[in-house]
């Protein structure tokens, strides 16, 4: 009976709960309002369903919180990674624009390489800034974030880049084994990145970078690399990102793609349970974020909500959810539990007192 | 019984500068030294109209920096600013629309800043969350209720705000706005606060360490509520601000403001981290970002995506010019 | 003076935390007037009894009266108001406002509401001068050493009309010169009829100053003496539960070191002229291997800086360092760990560990950053490790998944020992380690360099304790004002006072005085 | 020819940076001008000199009139100071201000929003500086504010698109089922054409708007919106998008359902730019209501008649028309934007 109570404790008290409760009781609050909107069918081999299209549409968010996990771990702040998915997808769009043969892999191939290289030069850009110069984070990438905006218009001169190229929409709209291939991608990218910080000592360091980063300096830790490396993996997802935006829609629209979805990342990342003030951080927790806030936007097409009100909707599922995941608003309306307490051993001496 | 370590002060001459100083210098420096190359480069440039022009266009981004001031002296943020500016002047323009009395629309609307600035401030320092984050819902929050007021823009045709909007203050043969006297009251405002006022001093102290503040006994959450509430004030009057600079209001307006308010501030050489910078850095930031456009604006050529990759590329230049004086000096 | 009435009593204080009977029935009496020694181990209760009297935390049972009254503070806001200040190990003020504001601020002077800049540094000036301190009051707090701003606390916590003063620990960052005008001060606070409990884990200075003690342990009262009828040694057993002659066995062990044999053949490091502009002026120094070499000298006079050098935690800008004989340039602690070389921080906390990872991370993370991030420490390694050093070191709580955050000051030093000996160095440099920790634990690290010098490691060791230093070098070198003033060599001949000669004097007859 | 114009700037901006990096270099500004001559406002050269503020580029159709005006100008023998405003408000005004401030011959702009631009006017008028608003107009009352307005009708574009519906479906039985994809929750052209449409197909009442959302005019929105829209509504016959770019998205989400777009639901856009285009010829789309971005050549015009006092109409409408599928073919190959 206890047992069953401190189990339950524990899960309710795991940092996932609040934000997967959330996530559950909008989903309901979907299926009450439309039944069908839980249902996925096989149309065509391939996956069909609001849920689908949750989790599809979530992949882009989920590939530029990724990253932005690593780069608050470290306690920096990534703001440029919209501007950076928008550069991305525009290079990659303008080269294959540009071939005659739109079609073949090669091209797409060569397109995506240009792309991820033009991204990891911004990414060091960044990381230069900020591990190099020392510059605050949050104003080191505002620069790009601004400037990125421009240089992603500048590529496509103020154009949507619109392609026809079958390859390159595969990674936005594709099918693999029935499942979206943006999903696949997401799983992928974020399996990659768990390994890399969890199978290897990455992780660790990270957040001893972020805990304290002089102390890891002592210990021999090149902060400095790490606080740039991490940097240039946030630019690398955002690429990804980007291109999945792009592909989507087979254009490349340097004004729209990825506009603000660096505050929506920042946002997952801190319902996923990661402090911005850097250390410890969850991926698993900053997937869950994402799923929450694409299902959030979802949810208000799907129940069609007035626009004019949307917002109003978002701002208070965003804040309950950021209130009840709060330890301090909890305890507030959580019974305090009882704790066994272990006896000290007895102290031998008799209690003395002299006069005063 | 005195001993040499004891006694001995840091060093410390008439002509050498304290080092909490150098960053607002440095930033006074490069400021004039940007003006000088506008007037260098463009003959309107050195007409006195548009130093003043700066003041009225940026009257409310003044304010509304003022207030982010003493959240970042605090080490917090707050995100929720330009949606508080313009939920001030939709609402001020929708009251206004509806027939209310002037006098009741400044109350109601100067109101609304503080109060949504205040539940911030509670929510932070009671449950405990990141400022960021309870602000960036703020931010949602104001914005929507902007287009939940309406979403087309409002038009203020009352006699109060259009007189307050279009007077000018002539100064030989410039003129100022009401605004942008209001603003620079602000600023003189806030600079009093901070340097002389418990509240003003307590800021920093939180700022420098929060837990030791609090051991200190000072105040450590009513200043923390404070300094949003006062956040929210003055985005409240950057709204009125704006409200009388566009006489309208409008949904979108002051869309991603809080990010030029940011950069003004630290580019005024506050730290983001909290405890260390002057309302008057904020000022120069903010002339900063203003000549930056002036220049841009003056030249005429930029296309819309040189225009941002320039921006950014000033940026950048200034703050790198910024933190080499810094380390310099140092 | 049995007629006197104590101005704060504290009775039967309980308190319980998840899964901690922190504080067990806990009496204390403190009378006007008296400087009173609250002793006890880590973990023994003193801060949690402390915190419980200022109201940091409530109480789960007990009374507390200030002169009669039953009191219960809301917090440490409301016990200054009432007149219980307290001044805290690590100092709790402002570094980024000026020393004035530090003291005044909270209840600045104000004419017509604004606070009055002018009125407020002329009382500081005022206060710091009856305490012989005489700075710069609008200078920035952060600019001055630690020992000042610890008398700027207690110039606060008195300038308060505190009528019981709290000292947690205040002597544990200074050396014996500002312990000394620190009990100056105390003795002048209590003589004004002050109450002062002194939290420390220095015996000298209790039976220097305390009237009476208190010792705790795990959480329960042992007993209230009068220091005159308690002998030290009897002191210690009574803090630590068991008859200890600790000190006594660990200067036998060190004995056997045999000089002559170890200054033999090329010195496993040695500086030549190095120095850093600003830090510390060039210094020449020489650490063979198994050898301790103490570092002496008062705060501030350069110690710390030496070692950084020696780490490469600061670039040098002057002279030549040699690893084994060959030239090495150190810019970095990497180019000092891969020469075997360890440094634990004298801060802990800001630059030893990182709190919010856990014990074992913290422990073989100098191994990993060794390695590299691709190659792990295998997990069953990393666990047979921890789990050996844990217990080698006996740190506790010996769970190696909690946060290190949350352990005491004594154990947090264990990690950071444990994380460097594992990494078998063959030169380690400890700054401060025993500083703020109980007495055992102090014991178990005085051994542990023992035996690792005789094991053949080399240490550079940095105490504020010259008992300390003198214990365990070999030789020990002296600095002063920024500078390397000389080398002693650790025979019977040499005592602590003829080092504080040096210290004060900057010159010894005997020993060379490098330039 | 706008080329030029970039080189120019960045040569310029480029001083400013190097000279900016001497940071104690105040002296060396004095000979880093060489250029500055032509740079400076006023007209001493004769030339015209026009102030543009435009809301800035924020899709392909606004590129267009960018370029459109750009061009124009320089071919009317007009020295242009384009500023881009990157859709603030705020940022237009100061630009205004500026541009008074360089005493520039004529000032125009394309309003962010229609309220609020009173007070810059009248500084305009008092600096006896004529002002020619394009594309969208301002709500102020005293029309001697501006000289004239020259650009599209929102609310009449939307009215066209809903009456070509009326007519369209004039003989549907049953109800007509309409999905709408708004543009910016806000922004002058959604409500307009909103509103336009709406007015348009109150005259039959089986036509029902049965769902209406923002896909913020692009295509990754447009494709999200619809997404959800076909799976919420078994039964949608029309989509009326706010511009092309929402309907191309709308598209592939059309597509990815099963349906035919252009068959089994009747898709209506706004605005006609080249992709939008080829997909109406394609038979993907069945209507487009044209919003020409090409004024740069009527802007000159007028411009230079304000200059020289001549009257000029109070509202110029661009030329613009509506395209159906067959149209479209037959415009397709001499679409320049």
């Amino acid at each position: 009976m206890s047992t069953v109570r401190a189990r339950a404790a524990g899960v309710t008290s795991h940092r996932l709960f609040w934000p997967l409760v959330v996530l559950v009781l909008l989903l309901v609050a979907n299926a009450v309002y439309r039944p069908s909107f839980l249902s996925i069918e096989l149309k065509n081999g391939h996956l069909y369903g609001s849920l689908i299209d949750i989790v599809r549409l979530s992949a882009p968010l989920i590939l530029v919180a990724l990253g932005m996990s690593l780069v608050i771990a470290t306690g920096g702040i990534d703001l440029s990674v919209g501007a950076v998915a928008a550069v991305a997808g525009a290079v990659a769009c303008l080269y294959i624009s540009e071939q005659p043969d739109q079609n073949s892999l090669g091209v797409v191939l060569t397109a995506v390489a240009l792309g991820f290289g033009v991204a990891l030069l911004l990414g060091a850009w960044n990381g230069i800034l900020v591990a190099g110069i020392g510059i605050q984070p949050i104003i080191a990438t505002l620069i790009l974030m601004v400037a990125g905006r421009g240089l992603a218009q500048l590529i496509a001169e103020g154009q949507i880049i619109t392609i026809n190229s079958g390859p390159y929409k595969v990674i936005g709209v594709g099918h693999l084994l029935t499942l979206p291939f943006a999903i696949v991608i997401a799983l992928a990218v974020t399996l990659l990145v768990a390994v890399l910080t969890r199978r290897t000592a990455l992780g660790m360091i990270i957040e001893s970078v972020g805990g304290n980063a002089e102390a890891s300096r002592l210990a021999g830790i090149r902060s400095r690399r790490i606080t740039f490396l991490v940097y240039v993996v946030s630019a690398a997802c955002a690429a990804i990102a980007g291109f999945m935006m792009t592909a989507n829609v087979s254009s490349a629209d340097g004004n729209a793609v990825g506009l603000w979805v660096e505050l929506d990342a920042i946002l997952a990342v801190v319902i996923g349970g990661t402090a911005l003030a850097g250390g410890r951080f969850y991926l698993g927790g900053t997937v869950v974020g994402a799923l929450l806030i694409q299902t959030l936007t979802t949810s208000v097409y799907a129940m069609n909500i007035d626009p004019q009100t949307s917002l109003l909707f978002k701002a208070v599922v965003v804040i309950v959810v950021c209130l009840i995941q709060a330890p301090a608003f909890r305890a507030r309306f959580r019974r305090r539990r009882s704790v066994p307490v272990t006896p000290v051993e007895p102290v031998g001496t008799e209690k003395e007192q002299v006069p005063a | 019984m005195t001993t040499t370590p004891l006694a001995a002060r840091p060093g410390r001459a008439w002509w050498r500068v304290p080092p909490r100083h150098v960053p607002v210098l440095a930033t006074a420096a490069l400021l004039l030294v940007m003006y000088s190359i506008g007037v260098a480069q463009y003959q309107a440039f050195s007409n006195i109209q548009v130093v003043f022009n700066v003041f009225i266009d940026n009257g409310f981004l003044l304010v509304v920096a003022v207030g982010m001031t003493f959240v970042i002296l605090t080490g917090g943020i707050d995100l929720s600013v330009g949606s508080v500016v313009a939920m001030t002047a939709m609402v001020s323009a929708s009251l206004l629309g509806n027939g209310l009395h002037p006098a009741l629309v400044l109350v109601i609307a100067l109101l609304l800043g503080p109060i949504l600035g205040f539940a911030m401030g509670c929510v932070i320092h009671f449950f405990d969350i990141q400022p960021f984050i309870v602000t960036l819902a703020g931010m949602f929050f104001a914005r929507g209720v902007c287009t939940w007021i309406s979403t087309t823009s409002i038009p203020i045709t009352d006699g109060f705000w259009t007189s307050a909007a279009q007077h000018r203050i002539h100064l030989g043969e410039n003129f100022v706005s009401v605004g942008a006297l209001i603003a620079v009251a602000v600023v003189a405002v806030a600079a009093a606060v901070l340097a002389y006022t418990r509240l003003g001093r307590n800021v920093y102290a939180i700022g420098g360490n929060q837990q030791s503040a609090l051991l200190m006994g000072l105040p450590v959450g009513r200043t923390k509520i404070a300094v949003y509430t006062i956040s929210g004030l003055c985005s409240a009057i950057g709204g009125i601000l704006l409200s009388f600079y566009t006489l309208s209001g409008a949904p979108l307006i002051a869309v991603g403001m809080e990010l030029d308010v940011i950069a003004a501030v630290v580019i005024g050489g506050t730290l983001l981290t909290g405890g260390s910078g002057y309302v008057f850095g904020t000022l120069l930031g903010v002339l900063v970002l203003s000549i930056i456009q002036t220049l841009i604006t003056f030249d005429g050529t930029l296309n819309s995506w040189w225009t941002k990759i320039v921006i950014g590329g000033l940026l950048f230049v200034f703050i790198l010019l910024q933190r080499l004086v810094g380390i310099r000096t140092k | 003076m049995s007629e006197r009435h104590p101005v704060l009593t504290m009775t039967a204080i309980s308190k319980i935390f998840p899964g901690v009977r922190a504080l067990d029935g806990v009496d204390l009496r403190l009378f006007p007037g008296e400087v009173h020694a609250l002793m006890g181990e880590n973990g023994a209760g003193k801060s949690t009894l402390i915190k419980v009297l200022t109201g940091v935390y409530g109480t789960d049972s007990g009374t507390i009266t200030l002169d009669g009254d039953e009191v219960s503070f809301s917090g440490p806001m409301q016990a200054t108001a009432a007149g219980v200040s307290t001044v805290y190990q690590e100092v709790n003020l402002l570094p980024n406002l000026s020393v004035a504001e530090n003291i005044y601020i909270g209840r600045e002077p104000r004419r017509l509401g604004a606070v009055n800049w002018r009125e407020m540094r002329r009382r500081a000036q005022e206060l710091l001068a009856r305490i012989d301190l005489h700075i710069d009051v609008s200078e920035l707090l952060g600019n001055y050493s630690l020992a000042v701003q610890q008398m700027v606390a207690i110039a606060r916590a008195v300038d308060i009309r505190a009528r019981v003063l709290i000292l947690d620990e205040p002597t544990s960052s200074l050396d014996a010169d500002e312990v000394a005008q620190l009990m100056r001060i105390m003795r002048q606070l209590r003589d004004d009829g002050i109450a002062i409990i002194f939290v420390t884990h220095f015996l000298d200075q209790v039976y220097a100053i305390a009237d009476r003690i208190t010792v705790l342990r795990n959480g329960r009262l042992v007993g209230e003496y009068l220091t005159s009828e308690l002998p030290q040694i009897a002191l210690v057993e009574k803090m630590i539960g068991k008859e200890l002659d600790a000190l006594e066995r660990l200067d036998e062990a060190t004995s056997g070191g045999d000089r002559a044999t170890l200054e033999q053949g090329t010195p496993l490091v040695a500086a030549d002229g190095l120095g850093r502009s600003g830090s510390v002026a060039p210094f020449s120094l020489t650490i063979h291997q198994g050898e301790v070499v103490g570092l002496a000298g008062l705060l501030g006079s350069g110690r710390t800086e030496v070692a950084r050098l020696f780490f490469g935690a600061d670039r040098a800008d002057a002279g030549r360092l040699a690893v084994d004989g060959a030239p090495v340039a150190i810019r970095n602690p990497v180019a000092a760990i891969d020469r075997d070389i360890a440094f634990c921080s004298e801060n802990r906390r800001t630059e030893g560990l990182v709190g919010e990872l856990s014990v074992r991370e913290n422990i073989i993370l100098a191994m990993q950053a060794a390695r590299g991030w691709l190659r792990p420490v295998p997990r069953r390694r990393q666990d047979e490790l921890v789990q050996h050093w844990i217990k080698a070191l006996s740190i506790r709580p010996a769970d190696p998944e909690m946060p290190v955050r949350n352990l005491s000051g004594g154990n947090q030093q264990k990690v950071l020992l444990a994380r460097w000996l594992i990494t078998e160095p063959r030169l380690l440099i400890l700054d401060e380690p025993t500083r703020g920790i109980d007495i055992g634990a102090k014991t178990e690290i005085q051994r542990l360099v023992a035996q690792l010098s005789d094991g053949g490691m080399a240490v550079l060791f940095i105490s504020a304790e010259l008992e300390e230093v003198l214990r365990l070098s070999h030789k020990v070198a002296v600095m002063r004002d920024r500078q390397l003033v000389t080398e002693l060599t650790n025979d019977d001949s040499l005592d602590a006072a003829r080092v504080m000669q040096v210290i004060a004097s900057g010159s010894s007859q005997e020993g060379s005085v490098p330039a | 020819m706008a080329k030029t114009g970039i080189t120019l700037t960045r040569r310029g901006l480029g001083a400013m940076l190097a000279v900016g990096l001497l940071a104690g270099g105040l002296a060396g500004c004095g000979n880093s001008d060489t250029g500055g001559d032509d740079k400076s406002g006023g007209s001493g050269n004769g030339k015209l000199v026009m102030g543009f503020s435009q809301v800035g580029a924020e899709s392909g159709w606004r590129t267009a009139n960018t370029n459109s005006i750009k061009e124009s100008a320089t071919a009317a023998g007009i020295e242009l100071k384009f500023d881009d405003a990157q859709g603030k408000q705020e940022n237009q005004i100061k630009a205004l201000r500026n541009f008074i401030q360089q005493k520039v011959d004529v000032i125009a702009f394309s309003p962010v929003v229609e309220s609020g631009w009173d007070t810059v006017l009248k500084e305009a008028k008092d600096a006896k500086i004529p002002v020619i608003l394009t594309d969208r107009a301002v709500d102020s009352a005293d029309k001697s504010l501006y000289k004239t307005f020259i650009g599209s009708d929102f609310v009449k574009e939307g009215k066209l698109a809903g009456e070509w519906l009326v007519k369209e479906k004039a003989s549907a039985a049953g109800p007509v089922n309409i999905v709408e994809l708004q543009g910016t929750t806000g922004a002058a052209p959604a409500n307009d054409r909103k509103k336009g449409f709406a007015e348009a197909i109150a005259a039959n009442p089986n036509l029902k708007v049965v769902a209406s959302q923002s896909g913020d005019f692009t295509r990754a929105g447009g494709k999200q919106v619809m997404e959800q829209f076909l799976k919420a509504n078994p039964k949608i016959d029309v989509l009326f998008a706010h511009n092309d770019d929402m309907g191309l998205g709308a598209l592939e989400a059309i597509t990815a359902a099963g349906k035919t777009p252009g068959k089994d639901i009747t898709i209506i856009t706004v605005d006609a730019v080249k992709d939008g285009m080829q997909a109406l010829a394609d038979g993907k789309f069945n209507f487009i209501a044209e919003c020409s971005p090409l004024l740069g050549p009527q802007l000159m015009d007028l411009a230079k008649k304000v200059k020289a006092g001549e009257e000029v109409p109070a509202r110029v409408e661009t030329e613009e028309t509506t395209f159906t599928q067959e149209q479209a073919k037959a415009a397709l190959p001499n679409r320049k934007y």
